[in-house]
């Protein structure tokens, strides 16, 4: 996907060729969608579905880039938790809401680049680093909270603009949200810091020997990452006016399923925020399809888990065929 | 105002929670079914399978879009739901909350069992049992608010008018028998005199039990909410008690509380309704109470019996 | 005639390094004049390798000076290797697998630039131009995608856009074939005269003594000698570096009659190549000569069935035979060298022993499958005695032997299997003079014991002094069999180059 | 770990080199513990810690054979609820319960068959693959039991014993976990089938190049793993007397790390049971030391945490300094 592609289709160059097949699948289920239920091509019904996974989507961003560093993170769910906290802590201490949650995103870009310190001066790896982490910010927000979520509807409605406010019919959230995605997209594909990212992640010995300072890469994808979760953390205590300590636990599975569903590797070096999105657009399309369409809950979960195979296995087949069909 | 209580043909009334494979939310259904059909009315179980406030928001939403005429909805938290619950009653839908509210939204009625009550009434069991002045412990499972007002509410109450009980435990088992069976072990070794347990959720119970069983102790046992193994320990002696709320109560009053937020019309209280513009059926809490469940009365609580034959 | 500046462009004294137990370089020491090419030579794992990763900041030295212009150095890591104007091609080829060839060549740059966006198209062109000596490569295409000595050449190409004074050659044409290597050869000429500093790691005498002004020789991590080229013989190099009198000549050829036939290959067409027909003899060693990217190695890995659907009608000593997969292969005695012996040749991270017994766990096991671990450093000592492995001991990892130990670990590989027939794709890749006619006589003597043996080489006087026939192989096409005194590096030549396959097209 | 090793201290015999590390932080642990608490150090706290993790350590060992292996499983705890169901339900349904658990393993065998196939024949990547299976499987869970647990308080007392029953002082679960463990630990550090297992993680091309079948092995790690989380979750049957369709939520992160902490590599070709399971012992005695010293609630997970970190970073600190101060 990174091979500069001159000739191709409009299709595929809007989606990068990478993403078509995610995109054909995604088109498929909207249409399905369309006839099943009258309700599903609503305005309301699009904008709740876009709610539902915008926010998370920031995060799904930060860990795309971490993943094609060759990186990973667990704590994803509990710092965007400790994001709420410690912003809502502020906020009822009497600190300005937006100097806390300015804060709040300070201390989790903390959290990442201790997690960065561990990995790259340290050296442990990702998984257990994070997974401590996790285990840790989870600990503060219990700690910081006493288990309770903290009722923030004080919070001014300037403030709570940025997460149930609008922009025309266009709700702030997806706002920040589509910013996010086009900016890191732009910078991912386009700028020389960020296909350093790649190198690391893709081979991180020759990216070294090319003088790239490998580490210094994987400790700032690490902040990223984590900050991204604190910005996530903030809209989303904006929209629900509380932070909650129990928030985003098991997250981090569904953020990193909705990376790979993109096209990123677990080994690093491959990936795409455009695919990362659109892998959250369909995992989260087919749970409200199947919520819409009321489906028992005791199918649910066996239905979605079928859905999520059968359109990796197609995308992969297609990915598979066009790689055979020859690159020109 | 209207004379009959009665659905239209197709009106719909949806009982909205999280975590919607929980056994808990199946008697609770069938009573909130039970009033529906008494009334005419079409009932419609949804919600979100995960544990996950933004997915039960965006459930939420998507029933709006389907125009139920209301909602018993049971919100994972408190005030993340204020805004799409007054959205909701703005569009004219009734929105009724059960065993968790939203207190600060314009929902009408707020159905639950009090746990505080079921806390002071453990309490007391707990006293009567093993004396004013013994050691006991408690499991927790902390952010969930019910779970955590049980925990809370039976230890302040003990401080209060027990002062001689001592808390020599509280550990968090988040509803995990593992987790469970790891904590209570270690407990009873740290205090052979650990007399009783307060456990506020059915699966720590069962962890607790094995883990008294594995240290040939018997603590006495007391618990909220019930399940299958837990109401045979009861049986077999080694579970105290249970105290479960009354869930078919729970739905089929939380279903009358959504209806009559629906049809407003058959009211006409003695207040300011019609100037203040409000809805005249507000309940501000509705204890549908709960029950003591011990070795004389617990096969009445076998959910599967009162399964068979429905659905 | 370039002017000599009154101090040496690179110095390195008495530099030393240890990993842990085994001390790598005791005195490593070097003298690098701008201009001029230097060969640094020595026996495998000798310590080359190690020095100039010290020069390139990958390592860092345990004692020892670095001056640069007689200034004292101390270079922390490649970048700042680089900003020094250190270029380095590394022995082990490394790539990113999933970047582009044009993104690839030019990451070095990207690295140091002030630039903040990509270049688009520009970078594919310029990828292009660096290319054009080389080789024809498409710098579109991932790296992954390419052939190993392809590879070779897209890291060559990384290191002739760096704008450095001091260039590092470690062993580039152990996978290139001579074609190739001579388009090297002409570029490091232009280099020098531009005033550039070269030090070029080879294992061929005739390399280092055709393109080279001076030499430095190491043995055991210390610096033996350092010469004139035209002072010395490659003789004495060899004597320097081994310490010994060492008769580097290939073993006798096959004498006699055509024995009986041990492989016939009829009709093999596959990914890469057509009508691929021909038969292995009794006692003789078989060679396969071409260009690079003429598809030497996939008729290797398509007869062996590991890789693509090639069909092939295969007769092993007179029976026809299906090959089902490469396992099926191997017990049915035939395997195959891989070219690749950091991607599929070796286990880095496994011990030397665990290597050496992989193709056939039964025999270093006893009953049950259970293996027996004396048994199976017993194997792997006595294969690498034979083959001169360097090694403290059979518990090392792979990673931490020296490029041509690696390679002798390869071999072990195969070798402890007994195979009755071997197909070889650069057998002896990076593997010193000494240890390399050790090799070639050992294949010569399995050949006289019956066992089949091709080699796949690019490096024509291995090809023409160990094997008794070599068939070239052009653009995926048999072009010819040469043998006796047709065996010459011309003819060769001329089979191999682009289009002497046409008449043979159908 | 597969290098003969010859010259060695008893100690780092006795525990393989790669172990020492964890040996002595489980030692200063389990000191420390000593000191602080009377109960700990008797016959009834440690047979309760030893019951605490020794189930959860079956699936362990199937987890660290598999991510030696190259693969990984996030389904572990969906398969582990799933054979109680299957297990209880037969039972229910009047099956003999011996007869119900050989079902109730077989099913789990064939569930990491799909899943296996799914990643060696398709070709897509374990992470996404075990991803969806512990979605489906879950919902199989709620499906069978419509999402209640099953009473098996009925289970004959021959069975039960097998979950709570004890041979001379030492409980049957631990005796199973001892004999799993030590019989894999065999099986994988000498026996040819389970070396393919270390070169297949390594380097799987060149694995491939050696003639091994590394789909095969693949294919059987992954159905490997599946099979001991089916025995686990019999065991788990029988020692808790009902079944749950919602046990062993995130015992994949758990497990996991246990493995990780025990030297486990994510890319695959590195581990061992011994390291693994005294991973797991070493979550486990922080859990229990915790429990019983009653540490709050609020603190718990923040010391949790950190105690990991600082087991990890010594962990690697000491393998570094081995490494380097030479292997002779
Ligand atoms: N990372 C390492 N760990 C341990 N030993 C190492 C490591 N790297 C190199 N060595 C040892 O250092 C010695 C020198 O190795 P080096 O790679 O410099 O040899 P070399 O001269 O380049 O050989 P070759 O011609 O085979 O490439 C060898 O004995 C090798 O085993
Ligand atoms: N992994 C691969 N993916 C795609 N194409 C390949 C791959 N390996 C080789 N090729 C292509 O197959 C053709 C034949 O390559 P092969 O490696 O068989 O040649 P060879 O004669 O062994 O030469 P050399 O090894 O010196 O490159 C080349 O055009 C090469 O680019
Ligand atoms: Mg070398
Ligand atoms: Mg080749």
């Amino acid at each position: 996907m990174i091979a500069t592609t001159q000739h191709q289709s409009l299709l595929s160059r809007l989606f990068g060729a990478r993403e078509t097949g995610l995109v054909l699948i995604i088109m498929v289920l909207f249409l399905a969608m369309t006839f099943a239920s009258p309700h599903f091509l609503t305005w309301t019904n699009m904008r709740a579905m876009a709610m539902a996974f915008s926010v998370e989507a920031i995060v799904v961003v930060g860990m795309t880039i971490l993943l094609i560093s060759g990186g990973i993170d667990l704590s994803v769910g509990s710092v965007t938790a400790l994001a709420m906290v410690i912003a809502g802590l502020l906020f009822l201490a009497g600190v300005n809401p937006w100097i806390a949650s300015l804060i709040a995103i300070a201390a989790c870009a903390g959290i990442g680049a201790i997690m960065g310190f561990f990995v790259t001066v340290v050296g442990l790896h990702h998984f257990i680093v994070t997974l401590a982490a996790m285990v840790i910010a989870r600990g503060l927000c219990l700690l910081g909270t006493g288990g309770r979520p903290l009722g923030l509807f004080e919070l001014p409605d300037s403030f709570k603009w940025i997460g149930i406010g609008s922009i025309g019919p266009i709700p702030v959230a997806i706002v920040v949200f589509l910013v996010t995605v086009v900016v890191f997209d732009f910078l991912l594909r386009r700028t020389t810091a960020f296909r350093k990212v790649f190198y690391t992640g893709s081979n991180e010995r020759a990216a070294a020997y090319s003088g790239i300072r490998t580490k210094r890469v994987l400790f700032l994808t690490t902040m990223l990452c984590s900050t991204l979760c604190g910005v996530a953390g903030i809209i989303y205590m904006a929209r629900f006016g509380s932070a909650q300590p129990t928030f985003g636990v098991g997250m981090e599975l569904n953020v990193i399923a909705a990376a790979v569903i993109g096209g990123a590797s677990l080994s690093g070096g491959k990936g795409s925020i455009l695919g990362a999105i659109l892998g959250a657009v369909l995992l989260s399309l087919v749970s409200s399809s199947l919520a819409l369409l009321n489906v028992s809950v005791y199918w649910q979960d066996i239905i979605r888990g079928s859905i999520l195979l059968a359109a990796v296995t197609f995308d992969h087949y297609l990915v598979k065929r066009r790689a055979a069909g020859g690159r020109a | 105002a209207q004379d009959t209580l009665r659905c239209e043909p197709g009106e719909t009334y949806v009982m909205n929670v999280m975590v919607m494979g929980h056994p808990y939310w199946v008697p609770v259904f069938q009573g909130f079914k039970q009033a529906a059909e008494a009334f005419g009315c079409e009932a419609v179980f949804s919600g979100t399978p995960d544990y996950d406030i933004t997915k039960q928001i965006a459930s939420f939403e998507q029933d709006l879009v389907t125009s139920p005429k209301g909602i018993l909805l049971h919100p994972m938290q408190a005030d993340p739901f204020i805004d799409p619950i007054n959205r909701a009653v703005d569009a004219g839908i009734s929105v009724t909350t059960f065993a968790a509210d939203s207190p600060k939204s314009k929902r009408t009625a707020y159905i639950t069992s009090d746990n505080l009550a079921e806390a002071k009434f453990a309490a007391e069991e707990i006293v009567k049992t093993v004396g004013d002045s013994a050691e006991y412990a408690v499991l927790e499972n902390p952010g969930q608010s019910n779970h955590d007002l049980r925990v809370t509410a039976l230890i302040a109450y003990m401080e209060k008018n027990y002062p001689n009980m001592k808390l020599v435990g509280r550990q968090a088992t988040n509803q995990d028998p593992n987790a469970a069976f790891t904590a209570v072990s270690a407990m009873l070794q740290a205090n052979p005199n650990l007399a009783a347990l307060w456990i506020p959720e059915s699966g720590s119970a069962e962890g607790a039990v094995a883990a008294a069983k594995a240290a040939s102790k018997k603590p006495m046992i007391i618990h909220a909410d019930i399940s299958p193994t837990t109401l045979e320990e009861i049986k077999a002696g080694n579970i105290h008690m249970a105290l479960n709320p009354n869930q078919g109560i729970q739905g089929f009053v939380g279903f009358m509380n959504t209806f009559l937020g629906a049809h407003p019309d058959a009211i006409d209280p003695f207040n300011d309704y019609k100037t203040a513009g409000y809805n005249p059926m507000q309940i501000p809490f509705v204890d549908n109470g709960f029950a003591v469940i011990t070795k004389e009365n617990a096969e009445s609580f076998v959910l599967e019996k009162y399964m068979e034959g429905r659905n | 005639m370039v002017i000599m500046s009154p101090e040496p462009l690179l110095q390195l004294r008495d530099i030393s390094k240890s990993f842990g137990a085994v001390r790598a370089l005791r005195s490593g020491q070097l003298e690098l004049r701008a201009g001029e090419i230097h060969a640094l030579a020595g026996e495998n794992g000798a310590g080359k390798s190690t020095l100039m990763n010290i020069v390139d900041g990958i390592l860092q030295p345990d004692a020892g000076e670095i001056l640069i212009d007689g200034q004292p150095v101390s270079v922390d890591s490649p970048a700042v290797a680089q900003g020094l104007g250190i270029g380095f091609v590394h022995q082990e080829i490394a790539l990113c697998p999933e970047i582009s060839v044009a993104e690839n060549i030019f990451m070095a740059r990207t690295a140091q630039s002030r630039r903040r966006l990509m270049e688009g198209h520009a970078l594919v062109t310029a990828a292009q131009e660096v290319l054009a000596p080389l080789a024809y490569i498409d710098p579109r295409l991932p790296a992954g995608a390419l052939s190993i000595s392809q590879q070779q050449l897209v890291e060559i190409a990384k290191a002739l856009t760096l704008n450095c004074r001091i260039l590092i050659f470690d062993e580039p044409t152990a996978a290139l074939t001579e074609h190739e290597a001579q388009k090297l050869f002409s570029i490091m000429r232009d280099l020098a005269a531009r005033g550039i500093g070269i030090i070029y790691i080879s294992h061929r005498m005739a390399e280092i003594f055709e393109n080279c002004q001076r030499v430095t020789v190491m043995r055991d991590g210390q610096h033996v000698m350092t010469a004139d080229t035209s002072d010395v013989t490659p003789a004495d190099v060899v004597n320097a570096m081994v310490g010994r009198k060492l008769d580097t000549l290939y073993p006798p050829k096959l004498s006699g009659p055509r024995q009986a036939e041990i492989l016939r290959v009829e009709n093999a067409s596959g990914h890469c190549f057509r009508d691929v027909s021909f038969s292995v003899y009794r006692g003789e060693i078989l060679g396969f000569g071409g260009l690079i990217g003429a598809g030497r190695t996939e008729i290797a890995r398509g007869i062996t069935r590991l890789e693509g659907d090639a069909k092939a009608c295969v007769h092993l000593e007179g029976e026809p035979v299906t090959l089902r997969d490469y396992a099926d292969c191997i017990s049915k005695g035939v395997v195959y060298l891989s070219e690749d012996r950091k991607g599929d040749g070796v286990f880095l991270d496994l011990s030397i022993a665990a290597n050496v017994s992989a193709l056939d766990l039964r025999r270093v096991a006893g009953r049950f499958g259970v293996i027996d671990k004396r048994r199976e450093a017993g194997m792997a000592q006595e294969i690498g005695e034979t083959l001169r492995l360097k090694a403290a001991s059979m518990a090392h990892r792979v990673a931490s032997l020296s490029g041509g130990n690696q390679q002798k670990v390869a071999l072990a590989k195969l070798l402890a299997v007994h195979p009755r027939l071997i197909f070889l794709d650069e057998p002896t890749r990076g593997v010193d003079v000494g240890a390399k006619a050790e090799i070639h006589a050992i294949l010569r003597n399995l050949a006289e014991q019956g066992v089949g043996i091709v080699v796949i080489s690019s490096e024509m006087p291995e090809l023409i002094g160990l094997c008794d026939r070599v068939l070239v192989v052009s653009e995926g096409y048999l072009t010819g069999e040469l043998s006796g005194e047709d065996l010459t590096e011309k003819n060769i030549m001329t089979l191999a180059a682009p289009g002497a396959g046409a008449g043979k097209r159908t």
